[in-house]
């Protein structure tokens, strides 16, 4: 598991460095430093393995079932890229000790610096697409971070979240492109894909693999149009902008394009759109850098310039062509890190990077001058410095180019062009700073950047001159093997040297050189005209695309989402009737098989006083008092239908919810505004009937259908065992504390929960008490009408023994626990509304919480009793004994779960409505006009 | 007129005298489970709801309280047939009113039978005991109470005045003792 | 003979009901309405007793039990209602 | 009868559903107790309609299906839990909002 | 007692609701904290071991009071059913230490509120009848009820009153498909109800639909499904953020019921039946999942996001469950642990910011920064990456399975766009919402936070605590998405199902 | 013999209650309307229940009169019934017939 090793260090690194908080900068410099300079020297170790044309791998399963491993390999490209992050990494972290500022947190910079590290060292050691795309997330993430570095600038934080935005979204692009590509060859590991180039190709999908793919190289790479990010994540500190955009961050794109070239490329597709588009991003790059007059601007757009030079290499049509690409790679990743560097010693220095400002910085800082004008130069591809071996090798496959059939001379024009463009930037860039007269207004006095701040430079720029002086000596080992493992093993032969002869290349790199000069002398015109262009805003634009967007969302959200409880409602009924009303229309017949009995004059004189009572109710709900009247008939007659049809439990269970239930209404018309002013306008009247209607006529229908159909259930075995199983004869009762003592379990539950949850609704509830009723009228005087008072007093102990009386036969004949919990419970209330409720707690201190709680607890535990017998939970027992003098008498276990129900009921029953009482007690009536 | 019963176990010997009658009715049995269970239950229940008797006059002359029991009774019966003739015939014939009869009676149990008893007799219902407690200074006792009954068909009013004070107040005050 | 009866006099609570409805609907007071309902309940009783008898069963007379307690409770806090709005205070 | 008896069950069911509809937490409830009501007469339904046949061992010849009389009486349970919520909270609605429109504010004409 | 360890994640808390109200927890606040920690942790553990029990063995069927099926009520738990338990008491412990840091003096009680409700969804998960479910679903219900209010203001009264309505119609609707069904089938017995469906004839097929579809029309209503996800955003952004984070299972229990029912009941064996879910739920899912991404992007303050963010993840699970195969249940599985907890985890976030930030809460303005930066910043960045999706936290496994089994459904073309494009417009929003919430151009001095509410031990170490499945469910994602494949199978394997429920009914 | 005494209790209870609703319809105004329903329906519900008793008592060959209790109740609660109805009556200020006399007794509450 050595390779794991590679981006784990870098890891720890991040964990190590994030501990720096309390020491010394150097100190946390060091110890930053302790883990990538460990990397080094492993990935060192194992260079010559792969200098020898080896490729190393190593794995650990991590989610097999979806194919997803953690492999590594190290071969050449790899390890090009590995050694490029990690000595890059190194110089900025020293470079970064010195740039930073006392207020700047140096462990935060470091962390994020060295997690940035190890999801590039993820990306490139990756030998499973999955684990990629994972540290190619990583790198987004952890870019975010950097960029918003200094998060209290706008800029920055803006200008991360577009990274993020963009990066993000090509993130996604390419998991669909690595899915695909899975789902084609049947594994995520590199080599087998690899090596499965053919099917992929071939497979009709190649080309949504390929555009889903390259979305998200070029935008990581910021390859035109999506290069806009890029200039705007500058607000970053120098340091980060010197490694993210010269070895890391963008070039993971690069990476990308050269680790699937062998099996993405070669096709007519793969040429055409990255070759179009590296040419495109390479003119447009280099065209605007040259009006940037910020220097980590013109820095930026002569980034993306050269990377799409090295995608437009990559996707030229000859394999040396792409052994160029790599050469450009790193000499890039060279200078450019140095020119960042550089320019943030101007910036640190001076306090400036606006060229109109800088100036004849030569005199104040020749040293750093020197150096950053070796680096420009070797930017602008002048001889003897790496960036001209790369330019010419460039120049010189653009001649050989078919790619745009018989336009395909426009390419090594258009790349002189470009070449022009570069080096008249590179001239602007030397020439603008450190010459061009005296500086304007610089913020601070410019002087040379302290010792070790220029190392990193002096090492860059150092690599920079023995690269373009012994090509074939300092480069050429690891290029060739980075070359065969892009083009998988036949790389052509090719030669590294500074002298090829007079020829084409050489020819366009001199008018490129002349060109550029030419240019930049005549930049006034150039500055003017483009002056007279629109100027297109980026970050404005991604910006208010993003704002309208979320404009267009939250105007959506409105509309939809409206805080309209009846549209809410009227959906629910709508999708209800819709599915319940659809499959009635694939019905033959509505009626089934069993015939229909008679009506006798007793339904129908209920069925009529149901009706009407509903339709009164519904007529008259504006007058709420009213209204109440009538549904207490539908209540009644509901009560009656069941005692009609051969159901007195559920008759007598009706009966007494619908005396609390009324009771609550009356609380709701006294506390609520008693009138309902008529607000719904006709259609709408018009829309609630129909849909009403419609679902009235639905559920009736199905109901008719359920009725007329013939029957068979379980319920046999019910009847059939309800007295030797359950103990009772009353089938009904047998079921709920027996067969299904588990619902009566839950019921219970429900209304215990629902009165503590009244109980909190009533806390601290201000309440508007009316003085008078809804016609003005004061209410009476009189709280507690005499005779109420004391004819309730003898109606109680009456009431108890009903309902004592209910709850003893319930097991056998109708009744029960929740019908005698209710009587208990309504006698009760009698007593608060004959007496109030002040005169009840003073004589019965009850903490309705515990009865409640007290009543669940004798249910659970009788339930749970039937275990110590090794009988499953509610396993019921009941026994006969003789008792002298009474005789036969049963005992069973559901009785006492049946008293659990009783003691909840009252417990519930009471904790709602003392509640409210004890509140409106304390509560005075206020004079509130209604 | 006593306020607390001879036994602490039996506040209201009448009313669990009830409680039992109602439980064998209940339970349509005289078998002496239930008797036994009838008579727990009818000791027990006053007893654990005894905090929300508010003092009243026990009844101490039972005899007597049946007997006007039978006569209130038989009065129910005749008033519904008079009712029921008035409310057959022409209503213009009836002559309806609200009278207003001095109580003598001060406790709200023996009020409250005698209202009742009144709104159960002859084309009687009572309407209201005056003075409502709220319109009293704040803890003030009524010195004298009256009860308004609504008539239905009214003939010479003081003499119905004094009917429902002998036929039904007077039994009242002796079977309270008050 | 008894089932013709028991027809009439289904019929006459029947007709009763209906009555009862009548003025119950048509008012014209809050305690019209109320004095209509609490007289429903008590002929509801009367059906249910009726049909009891018709039955054979007297399965039902709890519920008639219950409608004589607690149709009295419902009418009582209807009208405590009317006369104070706070039906528990 | 069972047309009758899904008449009615449709009627509640309609004059449930169209005060559910209203603005106001009053008639909402009122509108959710019909539904209540209409529901627990189609779950009934569901054992169909027995005359003089209560599921009391020993009452009577035959005997009606005990278990929807099981289900309904737990769902009336319930349906009493959820409406002394409901009632309650429109109480509280009514204090915390100011006013009784389900919404927490009475819209103009045209909007509701 | 193992025997009846199925009877435990229900009982567990029952008891824990009873004991709770009773002295001595009843009055003392720091013994009722306690006990309702160790009650959780104890009801997590008995989930735990159910679930080792299960993966040993096969299903475990429990005939609640001896009763054999079809006849009494059964439990019914499978690998799927326990994984979710084990969810739910495992956020219920979370938001338990979270809020006993003094939310739970709010209003009053929270504590056995919270169990009763963890009884309510454990319930609903384990039972294996259909009636039973309702009471359950009712148990939790009123438990969230009466959570919603546990702090109240005039939005939260409205939001709660809106989703009580809703719900009551929905229990309405559900005990009429309840009706139906009974009706037809004359059974309520999951196991039973599924054989019976496979026999019927001629009309009392379409019958049996309009039950069926009912039912969906509850489960997509407790699921927050389009068109019935209007009552979410609002109900969970204005909830306690601690009852809010325990609320992000109860989305969940809708999508379970549809993935028990449509799949045991209505399954490939319905015959005619079979399917008839997945018409109406694919394209539902997708524009739920669509809808959801809008009301993330147009979301104003953390917690209405991450009621958005709720959404979407309902979207997405109910694209996988109308898939109705193996593999994308078991997709389903995994990503609802993860989205649920990642959520979950967000509410929490979110309370902290906005407890630290002044009067502007955790509204997504650039107006002031948090107390306590590193570690709010910390814990809102893994909740982001989380959710967003992206490596290094479970989200990236989810999002990838998730493709890989819309492909193998054939689906990649519509699904694919869809899922993605709405993966981004998460990822911006949290981006946003991330630098609104911690960045400004005038980072606060330590002075201005004098009404900053800190973290403090407890509620950081609940929050770290439900962070910590995220990276879990990365590390050891193996053994899960296993456990995934495992439950999935299992709930696809119906005949198994029926074959145990009446091997029981046949042992006795 | 059972069955006329039955049938005699019957159709006067019947009676009695289509009476009592018949008033309930007819009276002119409210406190007149009152007296109907509470006592004719009290005694006919009476008499109706005496029936059950004794066709009970006759049909399971044992005394029977549990049905009494009923009207217990309704003997009990019917007077607070009026008097809790004629109480919001007067609190409504409702219309007594023109011709009512005694008007001035009473008092406001
Ligand atoms: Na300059
Ligand atoms: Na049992």
């Amino acid at each position: 598991m050595t390779l794991l090793w590679i981006p784990l260090l870098s890891l720890i690194g991040s964990l190590l460095a994030s501990f720096t908080g309390k020491l010394s900068r150097n100190q946390s410099a060091i110890i930053t430093a302790i883990m990538p300079i460990l990397g080094l020297a492993l990935v060192l170790s194992l260079a010559p393995d792969v200098l020898a044309g080896e490729t190393l791998y190593s794995s650990l399963p991590w989610i097999p079932e979806l194919g997803v491993n953690l492999s590594f390999r190290l071969d050449g490209l790899a390890l090009l890229f590995c050694l490029l992050i990690l000595c890059i990494g190194l110089l900025v972290i020293l470079y970064a000790r010195y740039y930073l500022s006392e207020n700047d947190s140096m462990p935060k910079l470091y962390a994020y610096l060295m997690l940035f590290m190890t999801a590039m060292l993820g990306i490139v050691t990756a030998n499973n697409i999955i684990q990629m795309w994972f540290f190619w997330e990583l790198t987004s993430i952890s870019s975010f971070l950097l960029i918003s570095y200094w998060s209290h600038k706008p800029e920055a934080r803006k200008g991360a979240r577009m990274a993020l935005a963009i990066t993000g979204a090509g993130g996604l692009a390419l998991l669909a492109g690595l899915v695909l590509i899975g789902q084609l060859v049947g594994s995520y590991e590199l080599d087998v894909i690899l090596q499965s180039a053919e099917v992929i190709k071939s497979s009709s999908w190649y080309p949504v693999i390929l555009v889903l793919v390259l979305l998200g190289a070029f935008t990581k790479s910021a390859q035109f149009p999506f290069h806009f990010w890029l200039p705007h994540a500058m607000a970053a500190p120098t340091p980060v902008s010197a490694y993210l955009h010269s070895a890391t961050m963008v070039k993971a794109g690069i990476f990308l394009l050269a680790r699937f070239y062998p099996a993405l490329a070669g096709t007519e597709l793969w040429f055409i759109i990255v070759g179009v588009t590296g040419l495109t991003t390479l003119l447009v790059g280099a065209y605007i850098a040259l009006f940037k007059h910020d220097l980590k601007g013109l820095l930026a757009y002569s980034t993306i310039s050269h990377l799409g030079l090295i995608t437009l290499l990559l996707g030229l049509d000859t394999q040396l062509a792409t052994v160029a690409a790599i050469f450009h790679i790193i000499n890039h990743a060279i200078f450019k890190a140095s020119l960042f560097m550089a320019t943030g010693i101007i910036d640190h220095e001076t306090g400036t990077r606006d060229m109109r400002k800088l100036n004849g910085m030569w005199r104040y800082m020749p040293y750093t001058a020197t150096l950053a004008m070796v680096a420009a130069a070797s930017m602008a591809g002048v001889p003897l410095l790496n960036g001209f071996l790369s330019k010419e090798m460039f120049f010189a496959e653009t001649l050989h180019q078919q790619m745009l059939g018989s336009m395909s001379w426009l390419i090594p024009v258009l790349a002189t062009v470009a070449g022009a463009l570069s080096v008249a930037y590179s001239a602007r860039f030397i020439h603008d700073v450190f010459f061009n007269g005296e500086p304007k207004d610089l913020p601070k006095d410019p002087h040379e950047a302290p010792r070790y701040m220029r190392v990193p430079i002096e090492v860059l720029v150092a690599m920079c001159v023995l690269v373009g002086l012994f090509p074939a000596f300092v480069v050429d080992p690891i290029l060739s093997v980075a070359s065969n493992a892009v083009l998988a093993g036949d790389a052509p032969d090719y030669k590294l040297a500074i002298w090829h002869g007079f020829n084409l290349p050489l020819f366009m790199s001199a008018v490129a050189v002349a060109g550029g000069l030419f240019i930049y002398s005549q930049r006034k015109y150039l500055f003017q005209f483009q002056a007279s262009l629109p100027s297109v805003n980026a970050k404005r634009a991604f910006d208010a695309g993003i704002q309208q967007v979320m404009t267009w969302s939250r105007e959506q959200v409105l509309r939809i989402e409206n805080g309209s409880l009846q549209r809410y409602v009227f959906i629910l009924l709508l999708s209800a009737l819709v599915l319940a009303g659809l499959p009635l229309f694939e019905m033959h017949t509505l009626a089934g098989s069993k015939g229909l009995s008679d009506i006798d004059a007793h339904n129908a004189i209920g069925a009529a006083l149901l009706m009407i009572g509903a339709l009164a109710t519904l007529v008259w709900h504006r007058s709420r008092m009213v209204a109440l009247i009538m549904i207490s008939v539908v209540g009644l007659m509901t009560s009656v239908a069941f005692s009609r049809f051969s159901a007195p439990d559920l008759a007598l269970t009706q009966l007494t919810v619908e005396v609390v239930t009324v009771m609550l209404l009356m609380l709701a018309l006294f506390f609520l505004p008693q009138r309902t002013p008529k607000e719904s306008s006709s259609i709408r009247i018009l829309r609630d009937l129909g849909i009403s209607s419609a679902i009235g006529i639905v559920i009736g229908s199905i109901c008719y259908a359920v009725l007329t159909r013939p029957h068979e259930s379980i319920s046999q075995f019910f009847v059939a065992n309800a007295k030797t199983g359950g103990g009772g004869t009353n089938v009904v009762n047998v079921i709920l504390v027996d067969f299904r003592g588990f619902d009566t379990l839950g019921e219970i539950t429900v209304l215990g929960i629902a009165a503590l949850g009244i109980y909190k609704l009533l806390l601290n509830l201000p309440l508007f008490m009316p003085a008078s009723d809804s016609e003005g009228r004061p209410w009476a005087r009189e709280r507690h009408p005499l005779l109420l008072a004391s004819i309730s007093q003898s109606l109680l102990p009456l009431a108890i023994m009903v309902s004592v009386y209910i709850f003893l036969r319930g097991h056998n004949l109708p009744g029960g626990g929740f019908i005698a919990g209710l009587v208990t419970s309504i006698a009760f209330i009698l007593q608060y509304m004959a007496n109030g409720s002040n005169w009840i707690r003073a004589r019965m201190d009850i903490n309705y919480r515990k009865v409640i709680a007290s009543g669940l607890a004798i249910a659970t535990l009788t339930g749970m009793g039937s275990w110590l017998f090794g009988r499953n939970f509610l396993t019921s027992w009941f026994d006969y004994f003789d008792i002298p003098l009474v005789g036969k008498t049963e005992l069973a276990s559901a009785m006492i779960f049946d008293l659990g129900v009783y003691l909840t009921v009252v417990g519930a029953t009471l904790m709602i409505l003392a509640s409210l009482g004890k509140l409106t007690a304390e509560t005075p009536k206020e004079k509130v006009n209604l | 007129m006593r306020l607390q019963a001879k036994y602490k176990w039996l506040p209201t010997p009448f009313r669990t005298i009830l409680l039992f009658a109602v439980w064998l009715l209940l339970n349509n049995s005289v078998s002496p489970g239930h008797l036994i269970l009838g008579a727990v239950l009818a000791i027990v229940i006053p007893l654990s709801i005894a905090p929300f008797r508010k003092p009243q006059p026990l009844i101490l002359r039972p005899g007597l309280a049946f007997k006007q029991l039978l006569i209130v009774l038989w009065d129910i019966i005749t008033a519904n047939v008079e009712v029921a003739i008035k409310i057959l015939g022409p209503s213009k014939r009836l002559r309806p009113g609200f009278i207003k009869v001095p109580l003598d009676l001060k406790h709200d149990l023996p009020i409250t039978m005698l209202a009742s008893t009144v709104s159960l007799t002859p084309g009687t219902v009572s309407a209201e005991v005056y003075p409502i407690p709220e319109s009293l200074p704040q803890g003030q006792e009524p010195e004298q109470r009256f009860l308004l009954i609504h008539v239905l068909d009214m003939g010479d009013e003081q003499e119905l005045i004094n009917s429902i004070k002998s036929r039904y107040e007077a039994p009242l005050k002796e079977i309270f003792q008050c | 003979m008894l089932e013709h009866v028991l027809l009439i006099v289904f019929a006459m609570i029947g007709v009763s009901l209906v009555l009862n409805l009548w003025r119950l609907i048509v008012g014209p007071s809050i305690p019209d309405r109320i004095l209509a309902l609490d007289t429903m309940y008590i002929n509801t009783i009367a059906l249910i007793i009726l049909y009891g008898i018709g039955m054979q069963t007297q399965i039902y007379f709890e519920a008639a039990l219950l409608i004589a307690m607690l149709g009295f409770v419902s009418t009582v806090a209807v009208c405590k209602y009317l006369l104070r709005g706070d039906i528990i205070e | 009868m069972e047309l009758l008896y899904a008449s009615c069950v449709g009627l509640l069911v309609a004059c449930g559903v169209y005060l559910i509809l209203r603005a106001r937490t009053f008639p909402v409830v009122l509108g959710l107790t019909m539904l209540s009501y209409a529901v627990n007469l189609f779950l009934f339904s569901s054992g169909r309609l027995q005359i003089n046949k209560a599921p009391v061992l020993g009452q009577s010849a035959g005997y009606a299906d005990p278990l929807p009389q099981a289900l309904v009486l737990t769902a009336i349970v319930i349906g009493f839990a959820m409406t002394a919520f409901v009632v309650i909270l429109a109480i509280r609605g009514r204090a915390d909002l100011g006013n009784d429109h389900v919404d927490g504010q009475p819209r103009s004409k045209k909007g509701s | 007692m193992m025997q009846h360890l199925i009877t435990l994640p229900i009982l567990l808390p029952l008891l824990a609701g009873i004991i709770l109200l009773l002295p001595p927890c009843g009055k003392n606040l720091i013994i009722r904290r306690w006990t309702a920690m160790f009650m959780a942790l104890l009801t997590l553990i008995a989930s735990t071991v159910l679930l080792q029990q299960l993966l040993q063995g096969g299903p475990i069927v429990y005939a609640i009071g001896t009763w054999q099926p079809p006849f009494g009520i059964v439990l019914y738990a499978d690998p799927l059913a326990v994984l979710l338990t084990i969810l739910t008491s495992f956020l219920t412990l979370v938001t338990t230490i979270y809020a006993s840091r003094g939310d739970d003096k709010k209003g009053s009680f929270y504590h056995p509120l919270t169990h009763f409700l963890l009884m309510g969804v454990n319930g609903a998960f384990l039972t294996g009848d259909l009636f039973n479910l309702f009471v359950f679903f009712e148990v939790l219900l009123i438990a969230s009820y009466a959570l919603l209010m546990h702090k109240t203001d005039k939005q939260t009264t409205k939001a709660a009153l809106h989703y009580v309505v809703l719900n009551l119609v929905g229990s309405s609707i559900f005990l009429i498909a309840l009706g139906i069904l009974y009706g037809v089938l004359g059974t309520l017995n999951m196991a039973d109800l599924a054989t019976k469906v496979a026999q019927l004839q001629g009309d009392d097929i379409y019958l049996a639909k309009i039950g069926g579809l009912l039912l969906l029309i509850v489960f997509a209503l407790k699921a927050a499904l389009l068109p019935l996800h209007l009552w979410l955003a609002a109900t969970y952004s204005r909830a306690m953020p601690a009852v809010a984070a325990q609320f992000a299972v109860m989305t969940k229990v809708g999508i379970y019921a549809m993935m028990r029912v449509f799949t045991m009941i209505f399954g490939d064996n319905a015959g005619e039946l079979s399917g008839m879910a997945t018409t109406w739920l694919w394209p539902l899912a997708l524009v739920t999942l669509v809808v959801g991404a809008v009301g993330v992007l147009a979301s104003e303050d953390l917690r209405r996001l991450t009621a958005n963010l709720v959404i979407v993840s309902v979207g997405t699970l109910v694209a996988m469950v109308a898939l109705n195969n193996e593999q994308a249940t078991a997709v389903a599985i995994y990503y609802l642990l993860h989205s649920t907890v990642g959520c979950a985890a967000m509410f929490l976030v979110a309370d902290l910011i906005g407890l630290q930030r002044g009067k502007v809460q955790d509204r997504l303005v650039n107006s002031r920064s948090v107390a306590e930066p590193k570690l709010l910043g910390i814990c809102f960045v893994l909740c982001a990456i989380a959710l967003a999706g992206l490596p290094p936290l479970s989200g990236f496994i989810a999002k990838l399975w998730l493709l890989d089994a819309a492909w193998e459904s054939k689906i990649a073309w519509v699904f694919w766009p869809i899922y993605l494009i709405v993966s981004l417009a998460t990822l911006v929003a949290l981006s946003r919402a991330g630098t609104s919430l911690f960045w400004h151009d005038n980072p606060q001095q330590d002075e201005q936070f004098e009404d900053a509410v800190y973290a403090g031990k407890r509620r950081s170490f609940a929050v770290l605590l439900m962070l910590a499945v995220p990276v879990l469910m990365t590390v050891f994602a193996a053994p899960l998405t296993e456990v995934s494949q495992h439950a999935a199978a299992t709930l696809h394997n119906t005949q198994v199902a029926v074959d145990t429920v009446f091997a029981l009914a046949k042992g006795q | 013999m059972f069955e006329w005494i039955i049938a005699a209790f019957l159709l006067a209870g019947g009676a009695f209650i289509l009476i009592g609703s018949i008033g309930l319809v007819k009276m002119p105004d409210f406190f007149m309307r009152l007296h109907g329903p509470t006592k004719a329906t009290t005694l006919g519900m009476a008499s109706l229940l005496i029936a059950a008793n004794v066709y009970f008592s006759v049909t399971n060959g044992e005394v029977n009169i549990k049905e009494i209790l009923i009207s217990i109740f309704l003997l009990i609660t019917a007077p607070i019934t009026g008097y809790m109805l004629i109480k919001s009556a007067i609190h409504h200020d409702l219309k007594a017939r023109e011709d009512t006399k005694g008007l001035d007794k009473i008092e406001d509450d």
